[in-house]
């Protein structure tokens, strides 16, 4: 029963907020208590789902190792757009599942000091988790961008209403910046739509896209009839199936010279990127997040930065690969560019909350670097397993990052409800007044560093090392940002942790941290920890479907991006490219062997 | 010049009966500013009508051909009797509550709702 | 032909009817009226016998002239009081209501005297083999959900049956809605105690509130 | 049991358990005894463990394989390598947490352990202070009053444990990327200690500048991880050496000389590949054909430059942890921490790891980067060596004392001396960080680090003044020529021999040895001149005198183990050949026995092999060498500042600018500040302003304009468009103003006009539509 799992857990929060909107506004810490116990049981269906399958009989909960999507289903929710509500997990989505859930318990845990409209405020926070869990889960395109918009707008409302002083210049810089992010995948969606053709799939494709019977018959119908007329679908897997064949029917010419997929491709990234954010459609994020309250920023840094990554690794780079092959270097590129300015931008600031912002644009621009590395050419001999490492590097980096930076918005927020500034300047000797929380204050920070031994530096690290292979110049100034990483952070330890005595006003309201507070940042904490020791955990779950992804894309570089860039279709490929994939016929760049 | 008393009587006999006692009804409502004379000048009204109800559902009025409603006009009327008894008990206790209220019972006082 | 004393009895109590009700409408004293009004009520009675509702005709005297009309002379007892009790109309009203009187007895009395020719002819459709038997039966049947008068017609609704389109369901309701309807008036009618209302639950912000139970 | 088996489990055991010291210090740290003190004791018992199984797995070690067999490269003593748990497995790439073991590392854990038992027993009196609400003098508050704090003993002991932990990790482990972790792991630790003393400004600016120039060095060694990793898709040492190294291929049968391995000439012959794979449709047949093609792209010299990148990039991190030129400036900085941290972290292992790495990555260094390492240590042992000459700060001499020893492992190793190199290593580890515990004692004992205040120690703490005396002569290389003498006799003399070796063979390279002798010769002179500003003369400052008194036993007992190891560490069991030297060389990586030559990029350099320079036509001279060398600095410091036949103030007066240059440290701070530090932070301003002007401005720009049009468009909208729809409505309620005044209210006036419209409604029924009605 994969649907009414899925459905529960997407849609347990609305339902949370249904009966929260027939409560009265002024049971205020029973509405509280109710959204957390909303929040943990969302967080136990998804920790529930996590455990291992045990791989006898139809599989109720996650099957670790399998690449393809899990736990799938496709219910028809507007035949006459061939719209479906259609959900599923897989290694990519799942840990995205998780981190969702679990910032989104913690976040309504750190709420606790919300004193404004409690009853609107736990409202909009459970709509925000449907939205932000749907997105993650729905597999159709549609139904994702349903989500996605339904995502936005309680949070414009929660920085909107419950923000700071800036709060409306924020909110609506926050929402003009994504909704032009999302008009333009809108019109990519359309596009792809337009374009798709369901009866070019072979069986094998269409049953690896989960076709529906009603399809399958639209599909013999669409064959038989003397008219061929186009099966158009929102289904994300046929999207992507469709996008990696060797006659795609993303290839015609829309504009300029440019085929649909290049069109479909650039306006997708630009709405990503707005999402993850990169520079230059990054300084909406800084402005949203000084103005936002703790537990949105946790939320807005931890999980709705990381949609924009996901976006890219299951929207972009399956349905448009061509477009992506010859647009990688942007990726990368973009990626490096938003490292290092952001990190650099991270050390000029004076604001507590800006400095961790501009550290999120930084440590994001792994993500679209990891993404970017597509090492599997001709050159490399169409060996893939550093764009593998790359990808998986990328979406550690999105997982640890959603602990770590969730875990240092938490760490401000907890001074600024103290003593009511953020100016760096004007802070110092946190470890003698609040030693505890200072202790776990700089853990994750650094976390945040890339130590070794906390979640942040496998991510970093496994991109890095993923992009020489790709372009040496990109690889040695991502490298450098180590440097700048290490200098912002350092410094701004220094400045607000140590020394001998505190320097802002309310010094007398700087008690030791609550055990709520504790209980919010511990966890962030140990799976830091967790994770930079064990990183296998992640793993374990992610990389089955992130090396499936990659292999595909690297098989159809040889098979049709490189007869197409030799000017010759005279390979002997298969028409379409489906089915398992085998790991690849040629060894590493290295044989051991051969040169004993 | 026909006799009127040595001819049957007709259905159009009835009706000009009910006729008239709709119209007094009407023209007690409009007329009266008492309440109750109002109240009064409906249940004329409803006997008017009630006539012609019996009139239509009469056996012995068939002369002109018309088709009788027969049980049918009598269930009708009967009806028409119980509602207006209804009705009769429910605008008193609203005339006597606007009494209470005004110590009057001029229609004409009861214009609040215009104010 | 000689004398009908059916037509005669009709003309009789039609005349009465008419005057009592010419007699309602131009009488000023408010308990004159009633009284001429049981005696329309009554004459009306009488033209239903007449017309073969006897049992009609014998409601309406139960009802109207024994209930009806002693609530309304209750009404009249109640709040008739010292000048109140007439209450003058204007002479100006007293002709506009006149002229639309008249105009609308014209109307009417042209439409019953052409009844016969807007009725479509020659279908008589009543069976006369039980005219002369008493009505009470089938209406009390009739209000059981069964038409004894019907159950040799020929044309009835194919759903329903022969002899069972009666008035079970419309009894009902109309039971049900005197009942309401007393309650409802004995509701509205209660006396009222506001002037004792202790300044107490005056302040207290509910005074407003009409809650039967002070 | 099988040394494969148990050497892991032995070594993995005294690795964690400084571990689990550090986790139960960090969650019962300050309820272990009183005020934390059981921390202390935690910590000790947890290194004293390690100590006791390093011990036990050298000796397993040893039992397994004797020394004695000579330089027998054809049959070298095969490491136990293997691994514990994957991080991140990507296609048939992996990156895991797993060990190496070879002779190397056995030695290196039980140094590791045994200095660092030493100085936690140490740090227990040293830290004492700790135990108590501390009052720290340099601190001043806002108010005008001397900082006090709570004492923070068990957090010193926690963070010893953390770097312990670390720094075994670093040893054991099995490939670069363990040691990159570790490395960082290190580094953070160095920088908590560093920063111990939060409460100063100077210890935390010390702190992020240490942490910070590391990371300059690890960028570079990401750079050369990045490199290495393209190329060879792995980075346990063994899978590297065995495809840098193979076997068979070099001048003798069993040399293993370098080659540029397959995956890094693929990588530099992309272009060529990507030609094969677009000419030949078959995968399987463009593999072959590149096979064939590999031999000749490799004699090309197709990916020698990938191999020399790496190595750089290698070395460019242990630049930054051991402190070489240009990334020295932190070390001195460094200081700042307690004093048993300098000891350890910052004089006998941390900074080491950098030459270790270097000495366990050897056989990947081409001739090219060798020689970089040499040339840089050169640089930075003469650059240290000059500016301790002039430091008047106790810890700040030993520190760069520190830098410049370092500078001349990394000679050794530059020039091939890979014994030489690492055996000093060890025995410096033992007398600087006794050196730096006697430094301590007199610093717990005086209350400042000033040369200049203190004076006459010599009565007071004779225990101690003793001892750092061992460590000077052990550091300046004191024995009796050709026949005995201390450790540091011993390990600057191989590197001196190896050096004069070197110049033999290549004489445009003979100035490194000149300034190596030269450097000898500075280090005896500054560091005694240390020993007799502090111990000998007069006091300078009364104050400071009589507070002076002994440490107690905690203190000196350390400090007399390490005074022996500092005499003994160069010597082997008498009898056998069972030394650290022998050792070492059994430890000799591969095919480095046969030194290195004829890199692509300097054809003509040489390294010499290592067992040459033990010739006696190459020895005794320079044993001779430096040990004139070495009495020539004692005796100029002991004319100054023992005999005072000269006046230090008027030798600096008179050499000012000389002077000046040197107290200033040669103006590196400046330089970094003006050259690197300034430009970032402008960057940084820069991309701020970009974003808060440029960006932001677009943004709002755009956003005005649309405002702009949207008030035009609000104009259209209400001259035409609300003008018609108002009209409507004002039309619309206008009408009902006027119906309105039908609605009196009044019932009877509604029966009239109901009754009124019944009659119009039949006049209207009856002219209209009589026919109708009436039927025909």
């Amino acid at each position: 029963m994969p649907h009414v799992v899925l459905s529960l857990i997407v849609f347990l929060p609305a339902a949370g907020a249904l009966a929260i909107a027939f409560t009265s506004k002024d049971r205020e810490d029973f509405i509280k208590l109710f959204s957390l116990l909303i929040t943990i049981a969302v967080f136990l269906l998804t920790a529930w789902l996590a455990i291992p399958s045990t791989g006898r009989g139809e599989p109720s909960t996650f099957v670790v190792g399998q690449s393809a999507m899990q736990q799938v289903f496709r219910i028809p929710w507007i035949p006459a757009f061939d719209i479906y509500y259609a959900m599923g997990i897989d290694g990519i989505s799942f840990p995205l599942v998780l981190l969702t859930s679990f910032l989104s318990m913690l976040a309504m845990a750190a709420s606790w000091n919300i004193a404004k409209h409690v009853k609107g405020y736990c409202i909009l926070f459970l709509l925000l988790e449907t939205g932000m869990l749907g997105v993650f889960m729905a597999l159709d395109f549609f139904l994702f961008y349903v989500f996605w918009e339904v995502m936005l707008l309680p949070m414009y409302f929660l920085i909107g209403v419950w923000g700071g002083p800036r709060r409306e210049y924020a909110a609506i810089k926050f929402f003009l910046f994504t909704l032009v992010g999302s008009v333009l995948m809108l019109v990519a969606m359309l596009a792809l739509y337009f374009s798709s053709d369901l009866s070019k799939l072979t069986p094998s494709q269409q049953t690896a896209a989960r076709l529906q019977p009603e399809e399958l018959r639209a599909i013999a119908a669409a064959r038989s009839s003397s008219t061929p007329r186009p099966v158009h679908t929102f289904n994300m897997l046929a999207l992507a199936e469709m996008g990696q064949m060797k006659q795609s029917p993303f290839d015609t010419p829309l504009l300029w010279g440019k085929s649909v997929q290049w069109w479909a491709f650039v306006l997708l990234l630009i709405g990503f990127i707005i999402k993850v954010p990169s520079v230059p459609v990054h300084t909406w994020l800084p402005d949203a997040h000084v103005e936002a309250p703790t537990p949105i920023s946790m939320l807005l840094a931890g999980v709705l930065l990381k949609m924009g990554g996901y976006g890219i690794i299951r929207f972009c780079y399956p349905m448009c690969p061509d477009a992506a092959y010859d647009l990688a270097w942007l990726v990368c590129a973009l990626g490096v560019v938003s490292m290092v300015y952001g990190a650099l931008a991270a050390m000029a600031q004076k604001d507590f909350k800006r400095l961790v912002a501009y550290s999120s644009v930084s440590h994001m621009g792994y993500v679209l670097l990891g993404m970017g590395v597509w090492t599997a050419t001709a050159g490399n001999a169409f060996v893939s397993d550093y764009w593998k490492m790359g990808m998986n590097g990328a979406m550690f980096q999105m997982i640890a990052h959603g602990l770590s930076s969730a875990g240092m918005f938490f760490m401000v927020g907890v001074l600024y409800d103290r003593v009511h500034h953020r100016d760096l300047d004007n802070f110092g000797g946190m470890f003698a007044r609040m030693p505890l929380y200072s202790g776990l204050a700089v853990g994750i920070f650094f976390a945040a560093l890339g130590l070794p031994g906390l979640c942040g530096f496998i991510g970093e690290v496994l991109v890095v090392l993923s992009v020489w292979n790709y372009d040496i110049a990109l690889a040695v100034v991502s490298a450098s940002v180590v440097i700048l990483t290490a200098g912002y952070i350092l410094w701004t330890i220094q400045r607000v942790y140590l020394g001998p005595e505190y320097k802002g006003p309310h010094p007398e309201a700087l008690t030791p941290i609550t055990r709520r507070e504790v209980a919010v940042a511990a966890p962030l904490l140990a799976f830091a920890i967790l994770f930079g020791v064990y990183p296998q955990a992640v793993f374990r779950y992610m990389s089955p479907s992130v090396d499936r992804t990659v292999s595909q894309l690297a098989r159809w570089t040889k098979e049709v991006k490189a007869p197409r860039l030799a000017g010759t279709d005279a390979l002997p490929a298969p028409v379409a490219i489906a089915g398992p994939i085998e790991p690849s016929a040629s060894a590493l760049p290295v044989a051991p062997s051969a040169s004993k | 010049m026909i006799n009127p008393v040595a001819e049957p009587v007709s259905l159009m006999h009835y009706l000009v009966v009910g006729a008239i006692l709709f119209v007094c009804g009407v023209v007690c409502m409009t007329a009266k500013r008492n309440a109750i004379g109002v109240l009064m000048g409906i249940e004329l009204v409803l006997n008017g009508a009630n006539l012609n109800f019996v009139a239509f559902g009469s056996p012995y009025l068939q002369s002109g051909g018309a088709p009788s409603l027969g049980l049918d006009g009598h269930l009708m009327a009967l009806f028409v009797i119980v509602l207006a008894a209804a009705e009769a008990a429910m605008a008193l206790a609203i005339a006597l509550s606007f009494y209470n209220a005004h110590a009057t019972v001029d229609v004409d006082q009861a214009n609040e709702l215009k104010r | 032909m000689g004398i009908v004393f059916h037509t005669v009895l009709f003309y009789l109590l039609a005349i009465l009817a008419c005057g009592f009700a010419v007699a309602v409408v131009l009488s000023n004293n408010i308990v004159r009226m009633a009284f001429y009004l049981v005696a329309c009520l009554g004459a009306v009675a009488g033209l239903f016998f007449l017309a073969g509702a006897d049992f009609v005709g014998a409601l309406q005297l139960m009802i109207y002239v024994g209930g009806t009309l002693v609530l309304l002379i209750f009404g009249v007892m109640l709040t008739a009081r010292g000048p109140l009790a007439n209450i003058q109309t204007s002479r100006a009203q007293w002709a506009m209501v006149g002229l639309i009187g008249a105009s609308l007895l014209a109307v009417l009395l042209y439409a019953a005297t052409t009844a016969g020719k807007w009725t479509h002819s020659g279908q008589i459709v009543a069976d006369r083999s039980h005219v002369s038997k008493p009505t009470a039966t089938p209406i009390g049947l009739a209000l059981l959900g069964v038409r004894a008068d019907r159950l040799n017609a020929e044309r009835t609704d194919a759903a329903l049956g022969k002899g069972m389109a009666g008035y079970l369901l419309p009894f009902e309701i109309v039971s049900v809605h005197l009942v309401v309807v007393l309650i409802g008036a004995a509701y509205l009618a209660r006396a009222r105690r506001r002037a004792t209302t202790p300044p107490m639950a005056a302040t207290s912000g509910d005074s407003n509130n009409l809650d039967p139970g002070d | 049991m099988d040394l494969a088996q148990v050497l892991p489990l032995l070594l993995g055991l005294a690795w964690l358990t400084p571990l689990a010291s550090f986790a139960a210090i960090v969650f019962f740290g300050p309820r272990m005894g009183h005020a934390g003190k059981g921390a202390g004791y935690v910590a000790i018992g947890a290194i004293a463990a390690s100590a006791v199984l390093s011990i036990l797995a050298l000796i397993a070690w040893l039992i397994a394989h004797p020394l004695g067999g000579g330089h027998d490269a054809a049959h070298p003593v095969a490491a136990i390598a293997g691994e514990w748990y994957p991080l991140a497995v990507a296609g048939e790439l992996k990156i895991a947490i797993g060990y190496y073991i070879d002779g190397l590392t056995v030695a290196m854990f039980a140094m590791v352990t045994v200095v660092a038992l030493c100085i936690h027993v140490y740090s227990l009196g040293y830290m004492h202070e700790e135990l108590h609400e501390v009052t720290d003098p340099l601190v001043t508050l806002a108010n005008g009053q001397t900082l006090k704090r709570r004492g923070r003993f068990h957090r010193f002991f926690q963070y010893l444990s953390l770097f312990c932990f670390s720094m075994l990790g670093l040893v054991i482990a099995g490939n670069v990327a363990m040691v990159f972790v570790f490395w960082e792991l290190v580094g953070i630790c160095s920088y908590l200690l560093i920063g111990f003393y939060i409460e100063r400004k100077s210890a935390s600016n010390a702190a992020n500048k240490a942490f910070i120039v590391n990371r300059v060095g690890d960028f570079g060694m990401i750079v050369g991880l990045m490199a290495l990793w393209s190329g060879l898709g792995t980075f346990s040492f063994d899978e590297i050496f065995q495809q840098v190294r193979p076997a068979g291929h070099g001048p003798a049968a069993h040399g293993h000389a370098l080659t540029v391995p397959d995956g890094m000439v693929r990588f530099a012959a992309r272009e060529e590949i990507a030609a094969i794979y677009q000419g030949t449709p078959d995968a399987r047949q463009a593999e072959h054909a590149i096979r064939e093609q590999l031999p000749g792209w490799r004699a090309e010299g197709l990916g020698y430059g990938l191999l020399v990148v790496a190595g750089l990039g290698i070395f460019c991190g242990c630049v930054g942890k051991s402190a070489q030129f240009p990334l020295h400036v932190w070390l001195p900085d460094a200081m700042e921490g307690p004093t048993p941290v300098s000891a350890l972290i910052h004089a006998a292992t941390m900074v080491a790891a950098g030459v270790y790495l270097v000495g366990r990555f050897y056989p990947v260094f081409t001739p090219e980067v060798l020689l970089v390492i040499a040339v840089v240590g050169c640089i930075t042992l003469f650059i240290a060596a000059t500016i301790a000459l002039t430091a008047t700060d106790i810890k700040r001499v030993l520190a760069y004392s520190t830098v410049s020893q370092l500078g001349y492992m990394m000679l050794a190793l530059g020039v091939g001396g890979w014994v030489a190199g690492l055996f000093h290593l060890f025995t410096h580890a033992f007398f600087k960080a006794l050196l730096f515990l006697c430094s301590g004692s007199v610093i717990h004992a005086t209350g400042t680090n000033e040369m200049p205040r203190m004076g006459g120690l010599l009565r007071k703490m004779p225990w101690t003044a003793g001892t750092m005396l061992v460590g000077c002569l052990a550091i300046a290389g004191a024995g009796i020529p050709l026949v005995i003498g201390l450790s540091g006799y011993y390990s600057k003399d191989g590197i001196l021999a190896q050096l004069y070796s070197f110049a033999g063979q290549n004489p445009s390279y003979a100035w490194l040895f000149y300034v190596a002798a030269g450097g000898a010769a500075l280090t005896a002179f500054y560091m005694f001149r240390l020993w007799f500003m502090t111990f000998l003369g007069s006091p300078r400052d009364e104050h400071v005198y009589a507070h002076a008194h002994e440490s107690p036993r905690v203190m000196v007992v350390p400090l007399v183990i390490l005074a022996v190891f500092a005499v003994i560490a160069g010597w082997n069991v008498p009898g056998t050949e069972l030394g650290l030297q022998p050792l070492l060389e059994q430890a000799r990586p591969l095919g480095t026995a046969e030194g290195a030559s004829q890199g692509l990029f300097l054809p003509t350099l040489t390294l010499p092999a290592e067992h040459l320079s033990h010739a006696h036509e190459i020895h005794v001279p320079v044993t001779l060498l430096a040990f004139s060398v070495a009495v020539a600095g004692f005796l100029l410091a002991a004319v100054i500042y023992w005999w005072r036949l000269l006046d230090a103030d008027v030798i600096s007066r008179m050499f000012w600018p000389v002077h000046d240059f040197l107290r200033n440290k040669w103006w590196f701070d400046e330089l970094y500040q003006f050259l690197f530090v300034r430009p970032v932070l402008a960057g940084a301003r820069l991309a701020a302003g970009i974003d808060r002007v440029v960006i932001d401005g677009l943004a709002h720009a755009l956003a005005g304009a649309v405002r702009l049009f949207s008030r035009f468009d609000d104009w259209i909208d209400r001259l035409f468009v609300d003008g018609a729809v108002n009209a409507t409505a004002n039309v619309t309620y206008e009408a009902g103003l006027r119906l309105r005044e039908i609605q009196t209210g009044a019932i009877r006036q509604y029966v009239m006009w109901v009754a009124a419209g019944t009659v119009g409604l039949f006049v209207l029924a009856m002219f209209l539509w009589s026919y109708t009605l009436a039927g025909p």
